[in-house]
């Protein structure tokens, strides 16, 4: 029998909606949007575009893990594969900022379908650990291949003129391309959690014997997640790799694995907003916390704990909780 | 003199015989990862950090206590296999009733913890342990020249990894054990203490570990990093393995280190990722793994 | 193979590492009946119902459903094709609402909803006929209750409407009684034998008096192995079955 | 507050300016390097101490130069010192940028300080690209890079009978670029390479590779790797008895708190190249000696180059009188260095430091005489010989100087 890899979490079901989408969450775009404009005028613009693009990468991770019911613990190999194909076509190609993300993000698309068709073979904690290990390939590859520079990684990444006229150089003008992207990829893994083929996700992270039985082909499906969860993960590492103007194995090594995970972990798997405060507070900490070396992978490991024994539900998720409404 | 495809045969031997040294370090942490996954159901992240643990508490016995490495063999299994009852009793064994990625997740975060501590306290650099005099030298083969130390890893590793099958497929205690794995309740109505047993069982995993890192101390050099690299080539052992059977997991943990040694001498850069390349082919072929269960 | 056969089983065997759960079983269920397969603990019943729904891969043996060998078909696909199952855990999908878990079924006939562009919106076409089967079970005060927080016998309800939803054209059902009360048991006794009107029902039961007053044919297995058929009469009297059951210390 | 001090000072000094005396700059130096992975003990919290060293002993405060110096850990991550750099140029005016081992973490520090128009003084990391194809007017490399690691070990090696060579190697950019710049040292010294083989990095089982270096025969095995990876090579090759069988082994990238993890018994007979060591010269074994003090252990050639180029560029403060990069720079590349540590020495227009270079092997431990005596000196190498020529490394600044 199969067996079902089911993470327990919120979802009530609020009927007052407006456009497709219930009020308080349209609120807390349109604020977080608002804030995000002004931002920059108050904190620098280049830790608040990390932040946005980890943001993106925790949402994209979450689509598969709190919607799709799918721990991959291999989730750097599309980020930092992205970022190595972003920073190559910006640098060598001379590609405009939109056609380097987009190469990026495609290169991480297909990377999720060769190895999401191998991994869903497995499930479970088989599944975490096929994608570790494959994710472990993806870096040795990105350490010999010639293009990525190996430990060097590639340098002086040019962020060039999006659409070839606005110079994207200066980091106030980066920002709002960066935050355009983010955003709208937010967005689409929102929609895509509220649409008829997300409705069968989730219904494959209830119970998956019985989608089978209702004659869902539940591979085809987890796939599917994988391999969007893996291009939006893709097009959040190519942004990251225009915004450092560099690509490095950090971003393709299983440590940033598991940042991912903490991060939707601490912020509340299978929420909306969860994954994006998580990301905020995970890259806050790294940033402030800097000299602390070691502390801060202890700091984070204890974290790990906390949120598996005490608050398994995330931040976010508590909130919900507490306020009786989806987040 | 004959040579297969431009290796001379001498050359294979020791390579032959290196890649099962290698392969006594999978066998015996994927032996650990088998056990602890057969009753308590989770993949144990920390088994990396727990093995690094063995080479360090080695260290530190000797460092500090002057104790010996034989008498290290003992008792750093019991520490650190005694730290790892602690670790389950007060925190794995709250997550059962739940979905098992939460103990790979804990075990994570455990394994982030102990690595940085030790990272900490003794940098990354790297420690040396002194191979006991018994264990300096060693043997002209005439094809290789094989350090006593490297010899005994294989005879160690291969007593515990048949002892501990011994005691699983053969006596009773193991019979409760497969037992338990297949059914908890049931063997809890023969009036065992499953949550013991459990508990125990979860030491003993470690211990296992462990008792790899008591034997890694003397070859590699003893750094805090040094489980987290081979814990990722572990789990694919595991997964090509299956979690199936007990010998299933010692057989494919020495036969991907020959695997390995093999290519080592025909391919070496593919030694990195060959592991990770048979992984694929077996999720293609035979997805449940070489010796796991169908269904 | 009899004429009216909708689904038939020849020679079905499943090996689990050299011991044989299931061994040459012929089976044959006729179109519009209520079919029961019963027998002792262990004696393959469920091994034999994963088989014929494909939940396993038979180790040898074949199966056809209205004329066609489905052998080789995914569980997914035969469901496509109108033979759908039931589970002896409730299988309801515990965070969706009772409308939206019937829905599920519903959504089924825009064939794959790979459309992860549009907004769900479009699913409330569904809904009025959702409702429909919500009532049917007698459900319809729950409509937008989560489905976990149902109590037991609702959530079988729930489940019925759901497979009812796909409109299948054979149900098989994994002990359905399993668990319920006296009450529940006379009120799903009711609702099966008012679906099976026009489609046809293969079930697992253990509660004897469920099947036979239900059933129209049954099989019994003993050891992996048919060992009667026949109406509830014949079955009833054969001295191997009593023998079996005896046996087994099971009633 | 601080700002109005400053203020206040100038406006003293202005009137009684005179050049050369007491002028009131104040500059903010960061010391950005690695505080918890493998470079740690070579520079870590050591190079933060030298820096403070040369503050001291510079007399800044006497001259009227207020310096501050900030630190950070950068993980050995290039993104991570990227955001640090930026941070710190951008946010906190920090006028110049200190050691950054990690030759990643060094190219993107050099990418933003050139991107910034700061300065950025080099000790810790190897690749000599900082000098070469990725040169920039920003940039100070002082203490080695691994055309000056490899000229060493493999020249000098030749000239001492070791003319055949097999090499271990990191299977990555950097290792590759080890082995090909030492073969080719080998080979124009009159040696030649019998084999190679490349080894996943990072890797902690070197037994076959070693094997192969042992069948293969050659004189001397080259472990063109770094950090871990040697450190796990060299213990291995003792255990293997690489070494007592009459091969020598030759590091490519090793320093002294390698050899000093690696103890004496395990690292005895090793080859390598270093610009510093404590106990060179009565001067180093006095800076030294304080050093180890404030540090707890003797100082890495690294942290000697950070002591070297901290004062160096308090020289250039003092004599510009200002913190402004241009005339700073240009102040530096134009005078000659003269540290206790190095001795004398120049930056060239490429940015790259000269001085000489040692090759040294690591002591049996009969020979020690007590802790932190490791190396005998094998040879010098004379500072015209030790680096690459300005013509070779491909520098886009040298061409323009040469074009003008």
């Amino acid at each position: 029998m199969t067996t079902t890899d089911t993470v327990s979490h919120v979802s009530a079901q609020p009927r007052d909606k407006a456009m497709g989408m219930p009020r308080h969450h349209m609120m807390i775009f349109i604020a977080l949007f608002a804030a995000m404009l002004v931002a920059p005028f108050v904190l620098y613009p280049v830790f608040l575009m990390k932040v946005m693009c980890f943001a993106l990468f925790a949402a994209a991770f979450n689509l598969l893990l709190g919607f799709g019911g799918l721990l991959s613990f291999g989730h750097a190999a599309y980020f930092g594969m992205a970022s190595y194909v972003s920073a190559h076509a910006a640098k060598v190609w001379g590609l405009t900022p939109e056609l380097a993300i987009l190469s990026g993000t495609l290169v991480a698309m297909v990377l999720g379908a060769v190895i999401g068709s191998l991994a869903i073979r497995r499930q479970g904690i088989y599944f975490a650990m096929v994608t570790l290990a494959f994710a472990q390939m993806v870096y040795f590859f990105a350490l010999q291949a010639p293009f990525t520079g190996g430990e060097d990684g590639i340098q002086a990444v040019p962020r060039g003129d999006l659409f070839g006229i606005l110079s994207t150089r200066p980091d106030r003008t980066f920002y709002y391309v960066v935050l355009a992207i983010t955003f709208g990829g937010v967005l689409a893994i929102y929609r895509i959690i509220h649409s008829p083929f997300g409705q069968v996700l989730k219904a494959i992270r209830e119970n998956e014997p019985r989608s089978i039985s209702l004659g869902y082909h539940v591979n085809r499906y987890k796939l599917a997640v994988f391999v969007i969860s893996a291009t939006f993960a893709g097009m959040a590492g190519a942004t990251k790799a225009l915004v450092f103007q560099l690509a490095s194995l950090t971003d393709v090594y299983w440590t940033m694995s598991g940042e991912v995970v903490l991060m939707t972990l601490l912020g509340g798997m299978g929420t909306v907003f969860g994954p994006l405060l998580g990301a905020g507070i995970i890259v806050a900490m790294q940033n402030y916390f800097a000299s602390f070396g070691a502390w801060v992978l202890i700091m984070q490991g204890i974290i790990f704990v906390l949120a598996v024994l005490l608050f398994r539900e995330g931040i976010i998720g508590v909130l919900a909780r507490w306020i009786k409404k989806p987040l | 003199m004959f040579e297969l495809l431009g290796i001379p045969p001498q050359a294979l031997f020791g390579q032959l015989l290196l890649g099962l040294i290698n392969g006594s370090f999978y066998a015996m942490l994927s032996l650990g990862l088998a056990v602890i996954f057969g009753l308590l159901n989770i993949i144990n992240f920390t088994h990396g950090a727990q093995y690094m643990m063995g080479a360090f508490v080695t260290w530190m016995l000797l460092t500090y206590f002057g104790i010996n490495y034989w008498a290290a063999l003992i008792l750093v299994p019991l520490i650190v296999g005694a730290t790892g009852i602690v670790i389950e009793r007060l925190m794995i064994s709250r997550l059962y009733h739940l979905d098992h990625l939460y103990g790979l997740l804990l075990t994570f975060g455990l394994a982030l913890i102990i690595q940085g501590l030790f990272r900490n306290q003794y940098g990354v650099s790297g420690i040396p342990y002194a191979a006991p005099e018994l264990l300096q030298g060693g043997h002209n083969l005439g094809f290789m020249y094989l350090p006593n130390s490297r010899l005994w890893v294989i005879v160690a590793s291969l007593v515990v990894c048949l002892g501990t099958w011994f005691m699983i497929e053969k006596t009773k205690l193991g019979a409760y054990l497969r037992a338990a794995t297949e059914n908890p309740t049931l063997v809890g109505a023969f009036g065992i203490n499953v949550p013991r047993m459990i508990t125990l069982t979860y030491g003993f995993g470690v211990g296992l570990a462990a008792l790899a890192g008591v034997l890694a101390a003397p070859i590699y050099s003893v750094n805090p990093n040094m489980g987290e690299q081979l814990i990722i080539v572990v789990f694919a052992v595991v997964v090509i393995g299956g979690m199936g059977s007990i010998l299933g997991a010692i057989i494919t943990g020495f036969g991907l280190g020959l695997v390995e040694g093999l290519t080592r001498v025909f391919y070496p850069e593919g030694s990195a990722v060959v592991i990770f390349v048979i992984m694929a082919i077996v999720l293609l072929v035979k997805p449940a793994g070489l010796f796991g269960r169908t269904a | 193979m009899t004429e009216a056969a909708i689904l038939s089983a020849r020679g079905l065997t499943k090996e689990f590492k050299g011991f044989v759960a299931v061994n040459k079983v012929d089976l044959d269920v006729r179109r519009g009946s209520i079919h029961a397969l019963i027998g002792p603990n262990g004696a393959g019943k469920t091994t034999c119902f994963n088989l014929l729904t494909k939940f396993l891969q038979p180790t040898s043996g074949a199966i056809t459903y209205n004329g066609r060998d489905i052998t080789g078909l995914s569980a997914a696909d035969i469901a496509r094709l109108g033979l759908v199952r039931s589970f002896q855990i409730s299988a309801v999908f515990p965070n969706l609402t009772v409308l939206e878990n019937v829905r599920i079924a519903l959504q089924r006939r825009r064939g794959d909803s790979y459309d992860f562009w549009r907004s769900e919106r479009v699913l409330r076409e569904y809904d009025d006929e959702a409702r429909s089967h919500i009532a049917d079970v007698g459900l319809t005060a729950f409509t937008d209750e989560r489905a976990g927080e149902l109590s037991y016998g609702r959530k079988r309800a729930l489940e019925i409407a759901t497979t009812l939803a796909l409109n299948p054209e054979m149900l098989l059902l994994d002990e359905p009684m399993a668990g319920m009360t006296q009450e529940d048991v006379e009120r799903i006794s009711a609702l099966i034998r008012r679906i099976a009107t026009n489609r046809t029902i293969l079930m697992v039961e253990h509660n004897l008096s469920v099947v036979a007053n239900l059933s129209d044919h049954i099989t019994v297995l003993a050891r992996g192995e048919v060992l009667a058929q026949g109406d509830y009469a014949t079955v009833s009297k054969d001295p191997k079955v009593i023998d079996a059951y005896i046996g087994a210390g099971h009633g | 507050m601080m700002k109005k001090l400053a203020l206040a000072t100038s406006a003293f000094a202005m009137l009684a300016a005179t050049p050369g005396l007491a002028q009131d700059v104040s500059v903010k130096l960061g010391v950005l390097n690695d505080r918890s992975g493998v470079y740690a003990d070579l520079s870590g919290e050591g190079s933060v101490i030298a820096a403070q060293m040369a503050v001291e002993d510079f007399g800044a405060e006497e001259k009227g130069i207020t310096v501050e110096i900030v630190s950070a850990d950068h993980q050995n991550k290039p993104d991570v010192a990227s955001n640090i750099a930026r941070q710190w140029y951008s946010e906190e005016d920090v006028d110049a940028i200190f050691d950054v081992p990690t030759s990643s973490a060094a190219l993107a520090v050099h990418e933003i300080t050139r991107e910034m128009d700061k300065i950025f003084m080099n000790s810790g990391a190897a690749t000599s690209d900082l000098t070469g194809s990725a040169c920039s007017p920003n940039t100070v490399h002082w203490t080695y890079d691994t055309w000056a690691l490899a000229n060493g070990t493999g020249g000098a090696m030749v000239e001492q009978g070791g003319d055949s060579w097999f090499f271990i190697t990191a299977d990555y950019a950097f290792g590759h670029a080890l082995e090909r710049d030492t073969t080719a040292f080998v080979e124009k010294s009159g040696g030649t390479v019998v084999g190679s083989v490349r080894h996943p990095f990072p890797g902690s089982d070197f037994s076959s590779f070693l094997l192969q270096a042992q069948a293969s025969g050659a004189k001397v095995v080259g472990l063109a790797n770094a950090g871990g990876d040697t450190i796990n090579a060299v213990k291995q090759a003792s255990e293997f008895g690489i070494t007592q069988a009459g091969q020598s082994l030759a590091g490519l990238l090793v320093f002294l708190t390698d050899v000093h993890s690696l103890g004496l018994q395990t690292a005895q007979g090793l080859v390598l190249t270093e610009s510093f060591y404590w106990d060179l010269n009565d001067q180093t074994r006095e800076w030294s000696a304080r050093f180890e003090e404030q540090a707890g252990d003797k100082p890495t050639m690294v942290q000697a180059g950070v002591y070297g180029s901290v004062l160096h560029y308090l020289k250039a403060v003092e004599a510009t009188g200002t913190d402004e990069t241009a005339a700073v720079m240009e102040w530096m590349k134009a005078n000659p260095t003269d540290d206790p540590l190095f001795g004398q020495g120049e930056i060239r227009e490429d940015g790259r430091k000269i001085h000489d270079m040692y090759l040294f092997r690591v002591k049996a431990p009969d020979q020690s005489e007590g802790p932190w005596d490791y190396y005998e000196l094998l040879e010098t190498i004379p500072a015209d010989q030790a680096f690459r020529p300005l013509a070779d490394g491909g520098c886009s600044l040298v061409e323009e100087a040469a074009a003008q």
